[in-house]
């Protein structure tokens, strides 16, 4: 009864359209052209908003964010492939998402110009907001999920995260939680090949992050993740897996950062150009253009119009965001409890005279 | 009325509150068919099921982080760390999550969520099982950090903390758990958060404490009251985050001289912050330097030796006293 | 290009002394005689130091403490296993192991007993002292390895953990660590079959422990944990495999945990009695014996001598326990830092004012 | 000599600690070919190479579980956390291990590491990159916490923390790093851990602050010296544990008066221990409440609003001219 393999594992690797807009015919989910618009004007808008972005930053208007541009296929996709009443659970990299989501952009805006308010009050619905602490918010996915599968609400929790967050303790509970309790989780790892300056070689010694997964027994596949296709088919399947009570899932997207990992960063320190214009060849976007061509609805006018009219709700919402500068100072103070308490009205107080002291002397 | 010991109390208020609302869930290591390591959640799963008392894989972090998940949800959840000496696991989900998410967002999201764990010494426990680490958790903005110190109070407060709409850490005096009974009302009793109890009403000095401090304060507290016919003021502080300075900086403002009694290290403590308020707010009626009773800041100590630094009951009196003579 | 399977895993189960005494000839390590014999030695003597200490604790003259009953062949055969430069990273179940390892049981007699002198002065050399926080210590373990590699040192650190640690996520930090820089690590984790009352099976969704090692490449084997034989050849492979550069090993060592979690547990709430007498019939020493017998280097005689020399041996300890009573009251104020510092010394006084008084008074 | 500004101070330090002795590592996010995010391992890895400038995994608890473990092996490792916001996912190894080993083996295993972080507010950084949180190393009994608050003192603290025999948590100001330069020695020069600096003698009050508060501390400071011809003692805690109070102690008795100034939100920081330390060592010399000015109890707001909230040399100064009014 000696040495006897017990248990065999494979993870498979899922490509639908690739970068020279082949169509794997069979695996092509076959989304109804209305759908395949959103979804490309959704890639177009993260791209466009990101761009604006950087400007903003540029002339000193918003502060530190972290570009998306090239990765805008995973978390369009995901957002296309989920219904409102699943549960959009971003870290800081989904801005491509999140406005599919209806996040309003000024919001976005308002955040980045380093208020809370930007996370205020919108009724996004199930669109958890920014979290910084890498891998944190997989644990919040697992609890959220916990809380549908308890209420019996069919709704799935789609999570992202890079791949520099595998690495984390936090990643690894959640994936065993949600593995232990069957919840219907579909966990996105977007590996953009860079965590900072790490490269994916250096934060694991794992030949696959999907083989992350094989640990807790969750169903694992490695995507191409700039393709929108292959994000759509696999998240959309994970989440029926969720609805059907079989638990969770995971995807790992295989896309890049093409530009700088927030405006604070210097990529040229640890990659090279060359690197940067190869991966430029991967864009999501163009081998997607190139799909709807194929499929004859999509032409060079279409592409100007949807432009300008980005370009139009991309400038309104700057607008609205420009105009949103009247926040009250001492807000900071209004939800530290959800009832006041003495101690805090105090130094509200103190805050007060401070600022008019401050405004009369200075 | 019954008359109950503190876990059993605390049992009270799970049951009641998992009646009240079907949002209640519980969940932590070991608390179902084995009940806890002390048994707080007795009979609870048998009668609430896996779903509602859920006994976790062993991950604090984990605990805390999907309790702010189902709370984002709309549960209330109930997390118990087995000791709070495990707790350091989880702060940073505390801290960066569940403290700030009302603030950051303005009250679109919110995170009602009780952390529950035994806290403190005396019971001969293992290393890391006998911390008190209160101050760590009330440093950060948007906790509430709640120590009962007898089964009544202890019911009251957890269910307060059960319904209460922020996150609170609820740290149960282990050494008390079991220490005496008193009666406990059948109905539901709710003591507010935020407010410190004056046990007693005094004029010549008042004593500050909380949690499992109370017994051996009160009882140093009547020898002195006896042997020196003072009247002392008694507070019992029973939330440490945040606090109520109001009720313990007029008793000082009365007495004039303050003892605050504390289990944990001396460094940077409540009792800290309890003097730094008195020192804002009552200063020019002190009479003498406020003392504090409290650990050694050394690391705490295995069992063979914790007696001799937890605070006894001999010492706090000796404080007393040495106000009082100030 | 469609859906391709690109990753191949496999976990294997090694047994090479089953519990009925079957030996795999192929797979026996073929140990000398003097070292078989060490090895039972070690076991019975940590099951017999396990006996005085419940014995001790029930009457009061320790403290709390975890029973490693049943679990003997996994510390003590990779005890045997390790070199003396190799490092023994333990938990706080691995008595069997820690004795082979020179350190003294009336040390940890005294470490039961509350003190910390318990932890202090004795050369058992690259033996970690206790660690109560679960799995912390796997990324100690860690740490120790990448100083032997930097040093050039020919030094494996082994280190023990339960199945309940692997749930944490120190552990996974821990094992993603050693395998980025390839360090000489075994790790072995007592999968006892309960973390206090949580079964194996709800501690995690996967079919195995080992296979967690698939998520870092590490290569990884499941095995019989009361079977001496087989944790010697693993843990003997995986040290080896350290020094050859080749990085970290896992093992999952299938066991039982025969008594309690700790003496203040009470398992009878949460696991049949049926069970416990199912899981005797494998434990670990009997087989063990029965193949010395089969080689003919052990019999009834020698039993009875091993069992007398044990119980000299432990009542030798256990006398010098009792006799090392006289610990300084203030010995806590002596290691808070390297240096004396003015707040410390000054808090040493209060402490012996109040010890003074407190006699005086009481 | 060459004037440097912070950032290539600490570089210079970890340059000269490294060179000196082979023990020495580096290890962190982003601290090799990167530099580090705020480039304050500038060259290092170049010159040391990847064994000893060691680019981790993105896992803070392993940056300091590993660290321990090196060290309890010989070595003597430098962990970088990219920003102190992150830092609470290590406090269990720095609570439960680094700080104690010492105490709970007797010596016979110690964990002299160093963990270094930028901290604070004031450069217009992301949530969660702006906290201030030595309060919560420093209450960890056995943990040494050590700021700098300029060039020179930074490169000498920093070094004295690498040769220290205990865990150091070494908090750097990054509003500070390139704010000003400063005349630092080509030499290796140490500061003890363990001592405040009095940075100028007065006789009429004293004002107490650390790190980045500590410009405009001294700004404050002048104009109020110039206005009203007040003399100020000014004292820089530099180790904030264990705190030097018998310097803090020494100046308040003498001048009677005293402003804490604080970056951190009020409850449980540093000012608070200070104050419970002067009410017990200099109580009968106060001739007025100490004063802290500090950050409220909020969480640490986003970058839009945080100048408000941090001390400003109008409020420091305010703080000194009601202390001395009183
Ligand atoms: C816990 C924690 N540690 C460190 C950081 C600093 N940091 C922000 S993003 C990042 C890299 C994240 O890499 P990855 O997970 O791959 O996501 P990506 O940025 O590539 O989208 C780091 C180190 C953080 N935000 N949180
Ligand atoms: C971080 C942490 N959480 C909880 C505990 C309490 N505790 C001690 S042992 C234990 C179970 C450990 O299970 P396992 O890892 O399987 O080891 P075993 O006890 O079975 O040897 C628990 C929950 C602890 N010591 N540390
Ligand atoms: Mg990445
Ligand atoms: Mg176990």
């Amino acid at each position: 009864m000696p040495q006897k393999e017990i248990l065999q594992f494979s993870v498979s690797r899922l490509e639908i359209l690739d970068a020279e807009g082949n169509l794997d015919a069979d695996l092509d989910p076959r989304l109804p052209d209305e759908k395949l618009l959103a979804l490309y004007r959704g890639m177009k808008v993260g791209r466009a908003a990101d761009a604006r972005m950087l400007n903003l930053q540029r002339q000193g208007r918003i502060g530190t964010f972290a570009p998306c541009t090239g990765q805008e296929a995973v978390s369009c996709a995901a957002a296309l492939a989920m219904s409102e009443n699943d549960w959009f659970v971003g870290a800081f990299r989904e801005l491509g998402g999140r406005l599919m989501r209806n996040e309003p952009f000024w919001q976005y805006l308002v955040y980045h110009n380093g208020f809370e308010e930007g996370n205020a009050g919108h009724e996004s619905g199930r669109t958890l907001p920014f979290s910084v602490i890498v891998a944190a918010q997989t644990l919040h996915a697992a609890g959220v999920a916990y809380a549908m599968k308890y209420k019996n609400e069919k709704a799935a929790v789609v999570v992202f995260f890079g791949d520099g967050a595998t690495s984390e303790g936090d990643f690894h509970e959640a994936l065993n939680f949600a593995s232990v309790y069957k919840l219907p989780v579909v966990f996105v790892c977007q590996n953009n090949g860079w965590a900072i300056s790490i490269p994916r070689e250096k934060q694991t010694n794992s030949r696959s992050l999907a083989q992350k997964a094989l640990a807790y027994d969750i169903p694992t596949v490695q995507i191409d993740g700039n393709d929108a296709l292959a994000v759509y088919r696999e998240v959309r399947r994970a989440i029926e897996r969720g609805y059907e009570g079989q638990g969770p899932s995971f995807i790992e997207a295989e896309t890049y950062r093409l530009l700088m990992h927030t405006t604070a960063d210097d990529p040229r320190k640890y990659r090279t150009d060359d690197e940067v214009e190869c991966a430029w060849k991967n864009c999501p976007l163009v081998r997607f253009k190139r799909y709807l061509e194929d499929r004859g609805i999509w032409n060079d006018e279409r592409e100007a119009a949807l432009d300008e009219s980005i370009k139009q709700e991309i400038d309104e919402q700057v607008r609205i965001f420009e105009s949103r500068r009247d926040f009250k100072n001492d807000a900071l103070f209004d939800n530290v409890y959800s009832t006041r308490h003495a101690i805090i009205e105090e130094q509200r107080a103190m805050f007060h005279e401070n600022l008019t002291l401050e405004r009369h002397n200075g | 009325m019954a008359k109950l010991n503190m876990v059993q109390a605390l049992t009270l208020a799970m049951d009641q509150e998992m009646e009240r609302d079907p949002a209640v869930v519980l969940l932590g290591e070991d608390i179902g068919p084995d009940e806890g390591v002390f048994r707080v959640t007795a009979g609870l799963w048998q009668k609430y099921g896996d779903e509602r008392v859920i006994d976790t894989p062993l991950a604090e972090s984990a605990i805390v982080g999907t309790s702010i998940g189902m709370a984002f949800a709309g549960l209330r959840p109930v997390g118990e760390i087995q000791f709070s000496g495990f707790s350091m696991l989880m702060v940073a989900q505390l801290e960066a999550y569940a403290s700030r998410t009302r603030s950051r967002t303005f009250g679109r999201w919110t995170a009602p969520i009780v952390i529950r764990m035994p806290y403190g010494g005396g019971v001969r426990a293992m290393e890391h099982h006998s911390e008190s680490r209160e101050a760590t958790f009330a440093h950060f903005p948007g906790v509430k950090v709640v120590i009962p110190s007898s089964p009544r109070n202890a019911r009251a407060l957890l269910a307060a903390a059960i319904r209460d709409d922020d996150p609170v850490v609820f740290m149960e005096p282990k050494r008390s758990y079991r220490a005496f009974k008193e009666e406990v009302p059948d109905e539901p009793e709710l003591i507010p958060i935020g407010r410190a109890q004056v046990v007693q009403e005094g004029a010549d000095l008042t004593v500050i404490s909380w949690g499992a401090m109370m017994r051996p304060t009160l009882e140093a507290v009547e020898m002195v009251q006896l042997e020196r016919g003072a009247s002392i003021e008694v507070i019992d502080l029973l939330t440490l985050a945040p606090l109520d300075h109001t009720t313990f900086v007029e008793s000082v403002k009365k007495t004039g001289r303050c003892v605050v009694v504390q289990e944990a290290p001396r460094n940077l403590g409540i009792a800290s912050e309890v003097i730094a308020l008195l020192n804002e707010g009552a200063f020019f009626h002190l009479e003498a330097p406020i003392r504090r009773v409290t650990n050694y800041d050394v690391i705490t100590p295995y069992f063979g030796r914790e007696l001799m630094y937890i605070p006894s009951v001999g010492r706090i009196k000796r404080g007393i006293e040495e106000t009082l003579d100030t």
